[in-house]
This record gives structure tokens, sequence and C-alpha cells, in this order.
């Protein structure tokens, strides 16, 4: 049974057929066969949930490169199961409201093969055992998402947005593959199961909180996490259903599922507590309250979901040290957090998922989403009002709907973390809980933004472009799904937390056991509750005064936020980046030289004076005739004079010395063949030489500047005497007779008396045929470069 | 005698870096065939001078200087003198169309 | 002293004549003072350098090998060829691209009658 | 014998050659090169097959043993490495059969690129030093003609630069072999390494081996890549890509072969040398790639980012980077070629190389405009794509040792290769459509068919790693096992 | 301007035969004594030289109606066969047989399948150079 | 004997080699230097020579012919090159 791995793979074949079943069917919508996709998807994992929920789990697996250890396996447990269902559901519910949502303007296919490929991407995370595997579809989802969010690429916003939301979570995304390259060059193992069972031996490995970190940053980038989060509200230019889904209730909580994935992992540690928990208090305070001053309704949500999604990692943070204690009262305590998490994990995607929705049909029917335009919304829109309303309670945590069982939840842990027996919480736990209460705060205030700047006051009708209508039933079923889950989860939470939570806590914390958290709306009067009763009190406050406070948020400067930060690091990088390559990649072609040169000096010279090789031995040498030094003095002589020739013709007549002595040199190094060969050579040289002058001009005396002459020799002199100084090493230390010998049997093996030829034509009659090719291309490359002139076409064709 | 050819090679080596390294083209060539001048003499030099008799069997010698390096210089020399052909040519033809032969005025940008 | 080495000699003696006359043509190219006179001192003297350096290599190849090099003949032919010609080709090349007579010259005998036909 | 092994270097030339004499018949030119580029591949397969088989390969041409004959050994790095050519070359082909003008191929546009080929494939499967010196310059000569053929004036402004550092490049080739000749008294490439091996890498050697790192360095591009984007950024598209494809990958080869058969034994000079130089050519090339808005250039430069990639792999040496350069070789041969072709016809369909001159290809040609997604994709290792298997076994090898500095610059390059094109995805293909329906230049099927069939191959070569994985461990085995080269080719004839 | 060239000429023709005869010389000598393809063809390319400085261009390109790149391409053509015809006798590629006969005038002789390779090298070199000077010269 | 007197032969023509390259480098002008290359050309022929007697080899006979011819086709070109620039000349120029 690969029912699993079918799971996965069933959106990409739907993927691969949409373009085939859009051709056939006209005018009918292809959302609906969408749409069959996740619902199935959706009641294959319900039906699992009776095995997960008694603690089973499901594994399945297919080769893929099992030489490298990567293979395809999938595991289904109680975190893996909230994942898939969240997915599958809000999936089905999205693509239904999609249908109704997009105009006929767009491009249905794509849109549903973008959304398709991002489904299966999504499963593929959660459901993946292998870690490189589920990096494979960590960054698929990337690539959807950013697909989805530039769908209207012809605006400028729509491309921005998905160009930083793709490099954010791709960099993100390399950070945490090498966190897990590194996790495997510990353990040797590339699954997540296998390498929480023996994790623990490599606590003390100097690549573990490496690995920590650069997984947390894959996690972090993902989830939008301070100071990632900036690409969360740009990914807002896509169409508002994927908002929904992707940007609110599914793909940024991949972050969460690592963390929570890897919580056996690396869980139980202080670094790992405290990073998590700080890095997501940060977003949660800092979300929150840069949500109040949004002017934009999905922009407000994006930050929302921003506050919201460190509202959960600190939990998650929180939760981690369970693992510290292990199964007892003070592992099921700290515990709690997790549930928690899991908890509002789920609820955030009911009631944000719902917002957007609703979101959605405001821009849908009213033609803007700005706060300033709206207002009054109550009397046109009132199902949708009612939405809203329920949404953004349950986000303030107000009772009666799921947000606040999860928020009081979220306060126990907080309060709980302050009497944290360890990791040096003491110091700086009281933090902990006052920066929840004062984030909550703002969370109550723009929830109140939310509802009442939208759908109370006075209707601005002139400044929407028409006139606003409840939208087509469609559209209202899938916000309508969503806010009876959220009241339903406040009054049965404990089906969710019996069948679903609790198996993902036994997988997150596997030494929990015994009290087994129960979710329940009354606690008495605890402090969770006062904090809760405060956040609404104060909250009102706020609301009702926001005007006089709203310096607040001009004190930050407006160049000092991230989203500027990233903008001017492009900017800056692709400005230094130019100025420093076109410093020194100036197609200069003597800088070029010199540069290739100085490598040399640097390279060859520096190994043979550090490695201690140079070496000058002279007594090995054949004696020397007069004559030959004399010709030796010519050769030096000729060659010395042409830098200084004053015309190109002399230069080249004493070039032509030069390859005549060296011709002679041959004669005395009894190399008549190569005499003959070098003779005929320079002289038909020469000749080409003359020809091509021409066409050239008489070369004038180089204009470079006398420190430039000067750094040129001095290069010119140190390779040369590089050069030499291996060339006479190498003739102190031969360590080897040559092969040669074996040709002076020429006559005997090849037939011929001159060695030299018997070589050429026989031994080594491979590099001669190469050697004529090559002086056949020549002779075609210069035909070509004299024939093809620009512009004229070839010249008359034979002769 | 070995090392003398070796310094040989140096000087060659040193004046034609020199040429390779100025702005004109046709110095630039030169310096190129400078350079093949003077590994031509490396690789003999390389091969040991035996004071042994020229590579021809017929000579009736008991040594023979070292043939391997001659028949590599053979083949070293024609790829040289069908690569200088070619640049000479490349050289004028580049002058025909860009009019000048000076290589600062051949910068070019990577952004154009 | 056999024949033969009275015939080395011969031909040693002939190549010795050659170098010493080559470096006398050399000194002529370096003292005398323009290009039409230096290339009467590499022309002639040398081209008889060159003649007898080669009859000297040829006899003595001949005195003590016994061996007549038809390669070495045609050497000397084709010295003996194609010297003058490349002589008369460069000054007839220099006069062409107005090198200048030296000082000491009296006459340019052909200054009329190129100068006449440049007009017509 | 084993004569079939001269087939991917004979077959080229002597098809090239018989060209020259079909001058006017542009089209019959094209198809036989194709032809004989397919049938290659196919000889490549065979042998592939036949290393697995009977172990590595050898022929002695005109039967002389080595070391004193010149003899090509088909190992399955290198076979891999030409039969990835072949394909390539024959892909690009097809692209010129309707890309390049008649007046191209009637001045022997094909033969040459059979020649190209032919150097290429030489180079990979010769194992003698100084042959391999020859092939490159069949290589080389034919790139000079390649570069030049077209005549435009940046071709010839750059061509000069090209053809020039070539030389010197060759220049240097042959100042160490001869040093190495003066010191080992031999060329066969097993002969050599047998005899380092027995003596010790001295220092004298270790000197001799960066005079070859430079000579290599700077045919791959490792550091030295100065002639690199202008060369590769102003031929016809074809002839960039083919460069982009194979150029470079041959000076990866010899350095692997020549770091991991000879000069092996000094690790610790020679391969942190080439770590240094493949970081830097990471940051260089990485700065380069997102400088420019030539989208050529950017091109030209994530070929640079690519080089040092691979090197990165080299100078950390296990089996796994070995492993992982080699599939990253495969990879990049394939993925660069595409991104050229991709590169050329944007640039031929909006007639301009400026990103500001393009916009909204995507809505005009969605095919060509999903082939660079994945192009893209591909190159930043992206899985399942061809380059990520090569990109997790070079950092997985970093990080075993302890090279984190490496892994930081190949993920960071990644980051700027996704980037870099990421602006030209942006730019060209997104945005407002500037041309209408009406005035756009048609986009002729047969231009995008190549383009086409090298995406389904990055595509297959990331899913199916597993069928090469057999062969690339054979190769990495190889290449860390000089032994069982030399062997091979010093052992009894077979 | 009209120069007289009839020395030059009359001295050409003369030197050009012995320069031809001198390279299939050396390129028959090359076995055993120092010459063989390239140095043969390279001196017979530079009998072509001299006439093309002796005369003009047209003249000899009239005089010789050869296209000089097919013949350097099938110089390497010959050359390539040369080596590929011993792989249909079971021998490696690139194997070169020598023999000795008893021919009927020039008695005992040495042929050898090099000679066909030489020969393919030598017209590769003669047709490349002429070619590479032809091409110049023709030049506007 | 006969050997010391071939070093000193060869060594004067090298000698005279040195001082034509004197000539070669001071111009002034340029056919001084052809003819200082034409002389240099034919007393390499001479060196040739007389180092295959020291040598007693036949084998650079052949070097002796190609230098004649060379020198003189190089001559030749320079010539032309100095008179016309332009070597190779073209029917329709006359």
């Amino acid at each position: 049974m690969y029912l699993l791995i079918l799971a996965i793979l069933i959106p990409f074949i739907a993927t691969a057929l949409i373009p085939l079943i859009h051709k056939r069917i006209g005018a009918f919508h292809i959302g609906w066969f969408v749409l069959l996709v996740p619902l199935a998807l959706f009641l294959i994992f319900i039906m699992q949930i009776p095995a997960i929920s008694n603690g089973e789990t499901l594994i399945q697996a297919v080769n893929w490169i099992p030489s490298i250890g990567i293979n395809f396996t999938v595991y289904l447990d109680g975190l893996s199961l909230i994942m898939a269902l969240l997915i599958t559901g809000m999936g089905s519910l999205v693509v239904l409201y999609s249908i109704y949502y997009l105009s006929s303007s767009d491009s249905f296919p794509h849109f549903y093969a973008y959304l398709l490929l991002f489904m299966g991407a999504m499963l593929g995370v959660v459901l993946s055992d292998n870690l490189l595997v589920l990096y494979v579809f960590w960054e698929l989802t990337s690539i959807s998402s950013f697909l989805l969010i530039a769908f209207w690429y012809h605006r400028k916003n729509s491309r921005y947005g998905a160009q930083k939301s793709l490099l954010i979570t791709v960099f993100g995304g390399f950070g945490m593959l090498a966190g897990f390259l590194m996790l495997h060059s510990m353990t040797g193992t590339f699954s997540i199961r296998e390498t929480a069972a023996v994790v623990g031996q490599y606590t003390d490995h100097a690549l573990f909180y490496p690995a920590m970190f650069l997984v947390l940053l894959g996690a972090f980038t993902k989830s939008a996490q301070f100071p990632f989060h900036i690409w969360l509200p740009d990914a807002m230019e896509a169409p508002t259903p994927v908002s929904a889904y992707l940007h609110s209730a599914t793909m940024v909580k991949a972050g969460l599922y690592l963390v929570a994935r890897f919580t056996p992992i690396f869980g139980g540690t202080a670094e790992w507590f405290w990073t998590i928990t700080i890095v997501g208090l940060i977003t949660l305070f800092w979300g929150a309250f840069c949500a109040v001053r949004q002017t934009d309704l999905k922009a407000l949500l994006a930050y929302s979901t921003i506050s919201q999604l460190g509202l959960i990692m600190s939990l998650l943070g929180l939760g981690s040290a369970a693992l510290h204690f292990g199964d007892g009262e003070q592992g099921a305590l700290y515990g709690l957090a997790i549930f928690a998490a899991l908890f509002h994990m789920v609820n955030h995607s009911t009631f944000k998922g719902a917002l957007f929705m609703v979101v959605g049909i405001v821009d849908h029917q009213v033609g803007t989403r700005d706060i300033r335009r709206l207002g009054g919304l109550m009397a046109f829109l009132p199902i949708t009002f009612t939405f809203a309303v329920i949404g953004s309670f349950s986000m303030a945590g107000l009772p009666l709907l799921n947000g606040f069982l999860s928020k009081e939840m979220f306060f126990t842990a907080s309060v709980n973390a302050v009497s944290l027996p360890i990791f040096g919480v003491s110091t700086w736990g009281l933090l902990i809980p006052i920066i929840a209460w004062t984030a909550s705060v703002f969370t109550f205030v723009y929830c109140m933004i939310f509802v009442f700047r939208t759908f109370f006051g006075a209707p601005q009708l002139k400044k929407l472009d028409r006139k606003p209508v409840e939208p087509s039933i469609g559209m209202l079923i899938s916000p309508a799904i969503l806010c009876v889950l959220i009241v339903g989860l406040f009054f049965a939470p404990n089906l969710l937390g019996d069948h679903l939570l609790k198996p993902a806590l036994h997988g997150i914390i596997p030494g929990i056991s015994g009290a087994a958290p129960h979710i329940s709306a009354w606690h008495g009067f605890n402090t969770e509750l006062f904090m809760t009763l405060g956040i609404i009190v104060v909250g009102t406050l706020l609301f009702l005064t926001f005007r006089s406070w709203y310096k607040i948020y001009l004190i930050q400067p407006a160049g000092w936020n991230f989203t500027v930060l990233y903008n001017s690091l492009l900017q800056d990088l692709k400005r230094a980046a130019n100025w420093i390559t076109t410093h020194y990649m100036t197609g200069h072609l003597p800088a070029y030289f010199a540069y290739i040169f100085v490598f040399f000096i640097a390279a060859a010279g520096g190994a043979l004076i550090s490695t201690g090789a140079l070496s000058i031995d002279l007594t090995a040498d054949s004696p020397i005739t007069t004559y030959e030094g004399m010709l030796i003095a010519v050769m030096a002589i000729a060659a010395i004079s042409i830098p200084f020739a004053k015309s190109r013709l002399t230069a080249i007549l004493l070039n032509g010395v030069l390859g005549f002595s060296i011709a002679i040199f041959f004669v005395l190094f009894r190399a008549p063949d190569l005499a003959l060969t070098q003779l005929v050579i320079e002289t038909v040289t020469t000749v080409l030489f003359l020809l091509c002058f021409n066409f050239l001009p008489e070369w004038k005396t180089e204009d470079s500047s006398k420190r430039i002459k000067i750094r040129n020799a001095v290069i010119a002199i140190a390779a040369g005497v590089i050069v030499t100084l291996i060339g006479l090493t190498v003739n102190s230390g031969r360590l080897f007779e040559s092969i040669s010998g074996y040709f002076e049997d020429s006559y005997e093996l090849a037939g011929g008396d001159n060695i030299v030829n018997a070589i050429l034509g026989d031994f080594r009659a491979f590099d001669t045929m190469l050697e004529s090719l090559v002086l056949f291309i020549a002779g075609l490359g210069v035909y070509t470069l004299i024939r093809l002139k620009h512009g004229k076409g070839p010249g008359k064709d034979e002769h | 005698m070995e090392s003398l050819i070796i310094i040989l090679v140096g000087v060659l080596t040193t004046v034609a870096i020199y040429l390779v390294l100025s702005k004109n083209v046709v110095r630039v060539i030169l310096g190129t065939a400078i350079l093949s001048h003077a590994v031509h003499l490396l690789i003999l030099a390389m091969g040991g001078l035996k004071q042994g008799t020229v590579p021809l069997l017929g000579e009736e010698a008991e040594i023979y200087v070292d043939a391997l390096p001659q028949a590599l210089i053979l083949t070293a020399i024609v790829i040289s003198f069908a690569v200088t052909a070619f640049i000479l040519v490349l050289a004028y033809r580049a002058y025909q169309e860009l009019e000048t032969d000076n290589l600062g005025a051949m910068r070019g940008s990577d952004d154009e | 002293m056999s024949i033969n080495t009275i015939g080395e000699y011969f031909g040693v003696f002939l190549i010795l004549i050659g170098s010493i006359m080559a470096v006398i043509s050399a000194i002529g190219i370096l003292r005398l003072p323009d290009v039409y006179t230096r290339s009467h001192a590499a022309t002639k003297s040398s081209t008889l350098a060159v003649l007898l350096s080669l009859l000297g290599t040829f006899i003595y190849f001949w005195a003590s090998e016994n061996f007549i090099s038809v390669r070495l003949l045609l050497g000397i032919t084709f010295v003996f060829l194609t010297a003058p010609v490349s002589g008369h080709l460069i000054t007839r090349a220099a006069y062409r691209s107005n090198v200048k007579l030296a000082d000491s010259s009296t006459e340019d005998a052909l200054e009329d009658i190129l100068r006449n036909k440049k007009d017509v | 014998m084993n004569n079939i092994l001269v087939l991917p270097m004979l077959l080229p030339i002597v098809v090239g050659v018989l060209l020259i004499f079909l001058r006017t018949y542009g089209r019959i030119q094209a198809w036989i090169s194709i032809a004989a580029m397919v049938v290659t591949a196919g000889t490549s397969i065979y042998l592939l097959h036949t290393v697995q088989a009977d172990g590595i390969l050898r022929l002695d041409f005109g039967g002389w043993e080595p070391p004193f004959g010149i003899l090509f050994v088909a190992d399955s790095f290198s076979v891999l490495l030409v039969l990835t050519a072949s394909i390539v070359t024959a892909v690009c082909l097809s692209y010129a059969l309707i890309s390049t003008s008649k007046e191209l191929q009637t001045m022997y546009f094909y033969p040459t690129v059979l020649f190209l080929a032919a150097g290429v494939n030489g180079s990979f499967l010769t194992g003698d030093l100084f042959n391999l010196f020859v092939c490159f310059e069949v290589m080389l000569l034919s790139s000079y003609v390649l570069l030049t053929l077209g005549n435009s004036k940046r071709q010839l402004r750059e061509a000069i630069k090209y053809v020039s550092i070539n030389i010197v490049s060759s220049w240097f080739f042959l100042v160490a072999l001869a040093y190495l000749y003066g010191t080992l008294g031999t060329l066969n490439m097993a002969h050599a390494a047998e005899r380092v091996a027995e003596v010790g890498q001295t220092p004298l050697l270790t000197t001799i081996s960066l005079v070859f790192l430079v000579v290599f360095s700077l045919k791959a591009g490792l550091l030295l890549y100065f002639w690199l984007p202008g060369s590769y950024s102003s031929p016809p598209i074809v002839t960039s890509a083919l460069f982009g494809a194979l150029l470079t990958k041959v000076g990866v080869y010899a350095l692997f072969r020549i770091f991991s058969l000879i000069f092996y034994h000094q690790p610790e000079i020679t391969h942190t040398i080439i770590g240094i130089m493949a970081g830097l050519t990471l940051i260089g090339g990485s700065l380069g790639a997102i400088a420019f808005n030539d989208i050529r250039s950017i091109a030209a430069y994530n070929v640079v980012i690519a080089v040092g990639f691979m090197l990165v792999g080299l100078a950390i040496a296990t089996p796994e980077a070995i492993e992982g350069s080699i599939y990253y070789l495969i990879h990049d041969m394939v993925a660069k070629a595409l991104l050229f072709l991709l590169v050329g016809t944007m640039i031929t369909l909006s007639g301009s190389s400026k990103m500001a001159g393009m916009s909204g290809l995507m809505k005009n040609y969605p095919l060509l405009g999903w082939s660079f997604f994945i192009a893209m994709l591909s190159l930043a290792g992206i899985p399942p794509l061809s380059g990520f298997i090569g990109k997790v076994l070079i950092s997985s090898a970093a990080i075993d040792s302890g090279s984190y500095v490496l892994l930081a610059l190949a993920l960071l390059s990644s980051i700027f290769v996704l980037y870099s094109l990421l602006r030209i995805f942006k730019n060209c293909f997104w945005g407002e459509t500037i041309v209408s329906k009406e005035e756009q230049l048609p986009l002729r099927r047969g231009v995008l068919l190549p383009c086409l069939a090298l995406v389904v191959l990055t595509i297959g070569i990331g899913l199916g790693v597993e069928g090469l994985s057999l062969y690339v461990t054979d190769a990495a085995e190889t290449l860390l096992n000089p032994s069982t080269y030399i062997n091979a080719v010093l052992g009894i004839i077979q | 301007m009209n120069i007289n060239d009839v020395i030059l000429k009359t001295v050409s023709k003369g030197a050009v035969l012995i320069i031809l005869t001198f390279g299939i010389y050396l390129f028959l000598s090359g076995h055993n004594q120092p010459g063989g393809g390239f140095i043969g063809g390279l001196v017979i390319a530079s009998a072509f030289v001299l006439m093309f400085l002796s005369y003009d261009s047209e003249t000899v390109s009239d005089a010789l109606p050869i296209d000089f790149k097919k013949l350097s391409a099938f110089g390497v053509l010959l050359a390539m066969l040369s080596g590929i015809a011993p792989m249909f006798f079971g021998g490696a590629f690139l194997a070169q047989s020598f023999g000795y006969f008893n021919l009927p005038i020039f008695g005992k002789t040495e042929l050898a399948t090099v000679t066909v390779f030489e020969a393919g090298i030598a017209l590769t070199v003669v047709g490349v150079v002429v070619n590479i000077i032809l091409s110049i010269s023709e030049d506007e | 004997m006969i050997d010391t007197i071939l070093t000193i032969a060869l060594s004067l023509f090298i000698l005279a080699i040195i001082l034509a390259l004197y000539r070669i480098i001071r111009g002034p002008s340029m056919p001084d230097r052809v003819v200082a290359l034409d002389m240099i050309g034919v007393n390499l022929i001479s060196g040739v020579a007389v180092f295959s007697v020291v040598l007693s080899t036949h084998a650079f006979l052949e070097v002796i012919l190609i230098v004649g011819i060379l020198a003189f086709i190089s001559t030749l070109a320079l010539a032309r090159f100095v008179e016309r620039g332009d070597i190779v000349e073209h029917k329709h120029d006359r």
C-alpha cells in the first residue's frame, strides 16, 4: 500500500493533467475538477484518524537514490496528520472559494496548476521522513508560492513580492539544507526518525549547534519570523485565496512544523529554548505592533499572521523545555505549551482563513481593501460582517470562540515558564508573560480595527468603485464552514485534542505520558483569565484613543525597517558588485595579462621558495664552446632590442634574426628536422607579418605611463626569473631517464632511420595528425575571417 | 650549456612578457611569437643536451641526442605557426572593423 | 700526407678564408656610409665568403669521405643565382623609398630618368 | 583492440572534413553533423557499458605500448563527460539548424563545431599529456574560429583578448610539459603518475604541478576567468552555448585528472590552493552575475560560478565530493547549454540583450518562459532538478571535511545564481508585455525543441540520479584510486 | 609607376623549380633523412610563396587552378584514412606497416604506409599555407 | 688542428652575424636593415656548412640549401614591403 505516496503524487499528477482537461471542458469551470483532489485527499486523511489517535504510525518507502541514502520515505504520525488535514481541508475550502473569487480574465489553468503543485509539495513536506526529500518539497513550496504571488505578474508589486519571498525562503532553505547535511554528517542517516533516535549521542558534536541554527534559519524564514518576516506582507500581492491558503493557513506553518518535528532532535537544550522563544516573542510583539498601523486590510492580516506565527513559535520554544525533564510532572507541565502550539496552529488556520476570505469578499465586492475608504459595510454585507466578527474576535482571544482557548493556554504556558528552573530563565523569565500580554493587547486593538473600521461607522460610498452587495452564495460557503469550526472548536475542543493533538504531542515529546492535557474552557479565576480581562479593558481603551497615541509609530524613522534594509541590501549589493567587477574586469587585455602573470609568479614562485624546491647544480652541464656562447649572445641581443625597436619592421627583422638563430641553434644541438621546420616556418611567419602589416598601422611608441612601464618590466622580469629558476632546478634534479631510449630502435620498429620522423609518423602519429588538423582549422579560420565581412556577406566563393 | 640556454629562455620570456603586456596588438602578437621561441628552446634544454649524434640511425653512433623533445618541438612549432597566422589576420581584421590597434580602446564592457 | 688529408686541409683553408671574408664584409656593412655602398659589402664580398666556405665544405667531404653532395652543389648554385637578385631588389627598394645617398656621393644617375617618368 | 575508443574524436573530425566538400549545402551539413554527434553519443553509451563490464579501456595508437606511444584511455569519468558533451553538441547543432544564418552555414560553421567537439572529446579521452595539449589546441583553434565567425565588432574585439590569453595559457602548458618531461622523462599520464608515486612528490614536482594549475585554471576559468565573460557573451547563440557547456569543462576535467592522478600527494599545498581559488571564483562569479543588466553577461558569469563550485569538490577530494563534482559537471554542461540557448533566443526575439529592452515575454512565449524558469531552478540547485544532487554531495563533503568557508560560499553562490537569473526572469518574462501579439516575432518550433530536449534532460538527470550513480561512483572511485588507472594503462596489454 | 621585374621573374622561375624539386626530395627522404611530410610540405609551400612574391596573386591563382582549402581538407582526410585503414585489417588505429620489396628498377625498396600518412600531412600544409597567403593577399 | 681552425672559422662567422645585428638594430634606414639581414642569412649558410664539417655529418646539408632559399625569399619579401608596403601585388594595381 502506497497510499501516502500516492496522496503526495496525486496533486502533481493533477497538475500535469490540468492543461489537458482545460482544453476539453470549454466553458465549464476547471476549479470543480480541481476541487476533487483536495476533497479526496482530505477524506483519505480523515480515514487515518482512528489509527493515528491510537498511537499508530504509518511508514511507506520507495527508493529514489538509494546509493546515497535518499529514499522517498513517508511517515504519518499525529503531527503530520494535523498538517495534512489542514492542507487538504483548507485546500478544499480555498479551491471552492476561488472558483467564485477569480475573475474570468485570470488564467485558471495556471492558478490551479500552481495551487495543486503547492498542495503536493506541502504534503510532501509534512509527510516525508527523509531530510533531503523534505528539503525537495520545501523548495517546491517556495517555488509554488513564488508563482502564486506573481500570479498577476504584470503588476510591479507582485513581481517584487514574489522575488522577495523566493529569495528569503530559498536563502533559508539553503541554510536548512546545510543544517540537514550537518546532521547527516553526524548521524549518517537522512531519516528524521533515525536521527531523533540516535541524536542523543551527538549533542557534544561540534556540528550540533551549527546544524541546529541552520535548521532554524530555514524554519524562521519560512514562517516569517523576525527579522525575516518582511516577505510576508509583500506576499499579499497574491490573489486572496492564495493568501488565505499559503500565507496564513499552511505554507508559513511549514516552519512551525519543522520546529516541532525537530524538537525531539534539538529540544531540551538552552540554545533551542531561548532562540525559538525569543524569536517567537519578538515576532509576536512586532507583528502585532505593526499590524495596528496598517491601512490595507490584507497588510493588517499579514502582520497579524506574522504575530500569530510568532506566538506559536514561542510556544514551541517554551514547550521544548519539557524534553529536558522527560517523563513526569514537570515534563507534562511544560509540554502543555507544545500542545497549545498545535492547538493554536489549527485555530489560527480557521480564523485567519475566514478573515482572509472576508477580506477577499470585501475586496471583490467593494473594490478596495483600504481601511480609510471603507466603513459602514455592515449594512451592505451582513453575512460577511458576521464572519468578520467571529474570525477577529476569535483572533483577539474572546470567549466562546476557539481562539480564547488557545490564547488562555498560551498565557498558562508563559506564566509557567517564569518558574522554569533551568536555562537561566529565572533572570529574565518574567519578561515572557509581559511581552505576551503586551502583544496580545495590540492583537486586540487590530482585531477591533479590522471589524469596526470596516463595518461600522459612516459608509463612504463615494470613495468606492461600486455599490457593495453580498457576493454569490458560493463565495460564502467556505468562510461559513470555517466560522462553524471556530465556534465548534470552542465547545468541543477535546474532539480535536484527544484524537489529533495528543498523538502529535507524543510524537514531539516522546517521553511525555500520564497527565494528558485536557482542554477546558473554564479554569476558574486564575492569572490567565485576569490577563485576558486586562487585555480587553486596555485594548478597548487603546482602540478608542488610537488617534492620540498613533504618534508612537512615528518614532521609528522611515528608513529604519527591514524592508528598507532588504531593498538597499539588494541595491547596494548590485552597485557594489558592479563597482568591484567593473574595476577588475576592465576589458583591458594588458591588465588581464598582468593578473595572470602575477598569479603565476605568486603560485609558482611562492611554491618554489616556500617548499624549498630551489636547488641549482651546474656540474652536470655539457661543455660550452665559443661559438655557442656567441650565438646565445646574438639571440639575447636580438631579443632585448625588440621592445626598443622604433618601427615594427625592425622588430620583425629582429624576430627573424632570433628565429634564424634558433634554427642554427637547433643545428648545433643536432636537430636537423627542427632546424628545417623552424627556418621555413620563420620565413613564412615573417611573410605573413609583412602581408598583414599592409593592413595595419605603423606601431606607435607605447603611450603608457612610466609607472605602468616599470610595473610591466617588473612583472616580466619576475616571470622570466621564475621560469629560469624552475628550469635550472629541473635541470639539476632529473629524477628519471627519459623514455626516449626506446625510440632508438626505430629502424626495427618502424622501418625508419630518422628517429624524429619515426616518432612523428609512427610512434606519435596521432599528434601529427591532430597537428595537421589544427593547421587546417587555422586555415579555415583565416579564410572565414577575411571573407565574412560584416554586412557585406561572403565574398565570391570559389576561384 | 643547459643552464645557459635556460637563462636565455628566461631572457626571451622576459622580453616576450614585456611585449605581451603592452597595449599595441602587434606587440602582443610579437610577444607571443617570442614566447613560443622561448618554450621551444626550453623543451630542447629539458630533454638534456647530451653530446650525442644527430638522431639519424644511418649515422652509426653509440649515443643519439634525445629525439622525443625534437618531435614535440616540431609539433609545437607548427601549432604556434597556425595560431600566429590566425591571430595576425584577426588583428588586422579587428583593425579594419574597430579602427584601432590599441587594446586600451578595445575595452568594451560587460554591460553593453 | 695523403691526397685525402691535403684535400681536407684545402677545404678547411677555404672555409677559413671564407670566414675572414665574412668578417671583412661585416666590417664593411658597419663602416660604409650609406645603404647603397653597404649593399656592396653585403652582396659581393658576402657571397664570395659563402661560396668559399661552401666550396670548402664540399671539398672536405669529397676528400675525407669521398662523398659528393648534390645538395651542396645545388646550394652553391642557388646562392650564386639569387644573391645578386636580392642585392638588386634591396637597393632598388631603398632608392624608391627615398633613402638618401651618402653625403659623399657625387652623382645620382637615376634621378632624372625616374623623375621624368613620374611626371608622365 | 578497442578501436571504437577513437570514434568519439575521429568521427567528428572525418565528418567535419567531409563537410568541407559540401560547403554550399547548409541543411545537409547540419543533418549530417547532428547524425555524427548522435552516433558519437551512442558510441559513448556503448563505451560506458563496456567500461563497467571490463574495466578501464585503452587504445594504443599504432599499437605502440604505453608509455611510448599515444593512447586513449576510457574510464567512467571521461566517458561520462564524452557522452554528455556529445549529446549537448548534438542538441546545440539542432538549434543551429534553424538559428544560424545561411551565411555562417556556408562559412564552415558545422565543420568547426565538429572539430570543437572532437577536440573536447579527445581531451577527455587522451592518456598522454602532450596529446592533451594537442587536443586542447584542436579545441581552441576551433573555438577561435567559432568566436570570430560572424565578424561583428564585438566579436573581433573579444576574440583578440580570448585568443591572446589562450596563446599564453598554451605557452604555460608547454612550459609545464617541458619541466615535467625534464623531471620525469615521460609524457604518459599514467607513467608520470607512477614515477611521481615512486619518488614521492618532491617540492620541485609540487612547483611544477602549480604551473599546471595555472594552465588549467586559465582554461577552466578558475580564478583566472578574465577572458570568459567577454568571449562567452559575444558570439552567436549556438557558439555561446557550446562554449558555456563545453570549453571550461575541459579545463575542469584536466584539473581533476592531473590533481587526482599525478599530483595528489601534497594536497595540503595543491588542494588548498585550489580551494582558495575556488572560493575566490565563487565570490567573483557571484558578484559578476548580479552586477550587470546585460543578460549575456549574467549568463557568462554563471559559468564562472559553476566552475568554482565544481572545483570546491576537487579541493575537498573525498569520494563524496568528487562524485558531487562529477554530477555537477554533467549537470552544468546540460544546464549551461540550455541557459545560453534560452538567453540567445530571448535576444533574437527582443532584439536587445538588455533587460530594459524586454518585458512580458511570458505572455507571448510561455514555453520559452517556463524553460527558462526550469533552467534557473536547475542552475540554482533547487531540487529535484539536475543541479541538486551535485550540490548536496559537495556540500555534504565540505561539512565532513570541515571546509565550512567553502560550504558557505558554495551555498551563498547558489543564492546569487538564483537572484541573478531571477532578475532576468522577473524583468524579461514578467511585467507588461511591450510587444503586442501582432507585432511579436514568431518563435519557430524548431528553436524550442532543442531547449525542451535539454529541459527534459535536466529534469531527467535530477530524478534519475540513481541510474547515473553506478557510473558516477565508479568514476569517483577510479579518480581516487590512481593505481586502478595506472595498472590499466601500464599493465599487460589486453 | 611601372616596375620592371624581369630579373626577378626570370630568377624566380629557376628558383621555384629548384625549391619544388627539393621539397619533393625532402618529403620522400623523410623516413631516413631529415625531412618528411611537414618539412616537404612547407618547402613546397614556400615555393608558392616565392611565386606570389614574384608575380601577382591573380597570375598565380590562374596558374594553379586548385581550391587549396579542398586540397588541405583532402590532405587531412588522407592522413586520417591511412590511420583508419588498419582498423579494417584488425590493427590498431594509426598502425603503420612497412616492408621491403624487390622492385624491377629500384632494387630493394622500402615501402611504408607511413608515406601515405606523410603525403596527407604534406598536402595539408601546402594547402593551408597557400590558402592563408592567398586569402590575405586577395583581401581588398 | 682542423678542429681549431673550424672553431675559429665558426666563431668568425658568428662575429660577422653580431656585427650585422648591430646594423639591424641601428638602422638607420629600413633597407640597411634588410641588407644586414640578408647578410646574416648568408653567414648562417656558411655557419651550418662549417658545423656539419665539425660534426662530420651529412644531416645538415639540407639546411644549407633551405637557408639559402629562405634568405632569398625573406629578402625579397622585405624588399617588396619596403618598396610598396604590399608584398603580393594585384594585377589591377599594375
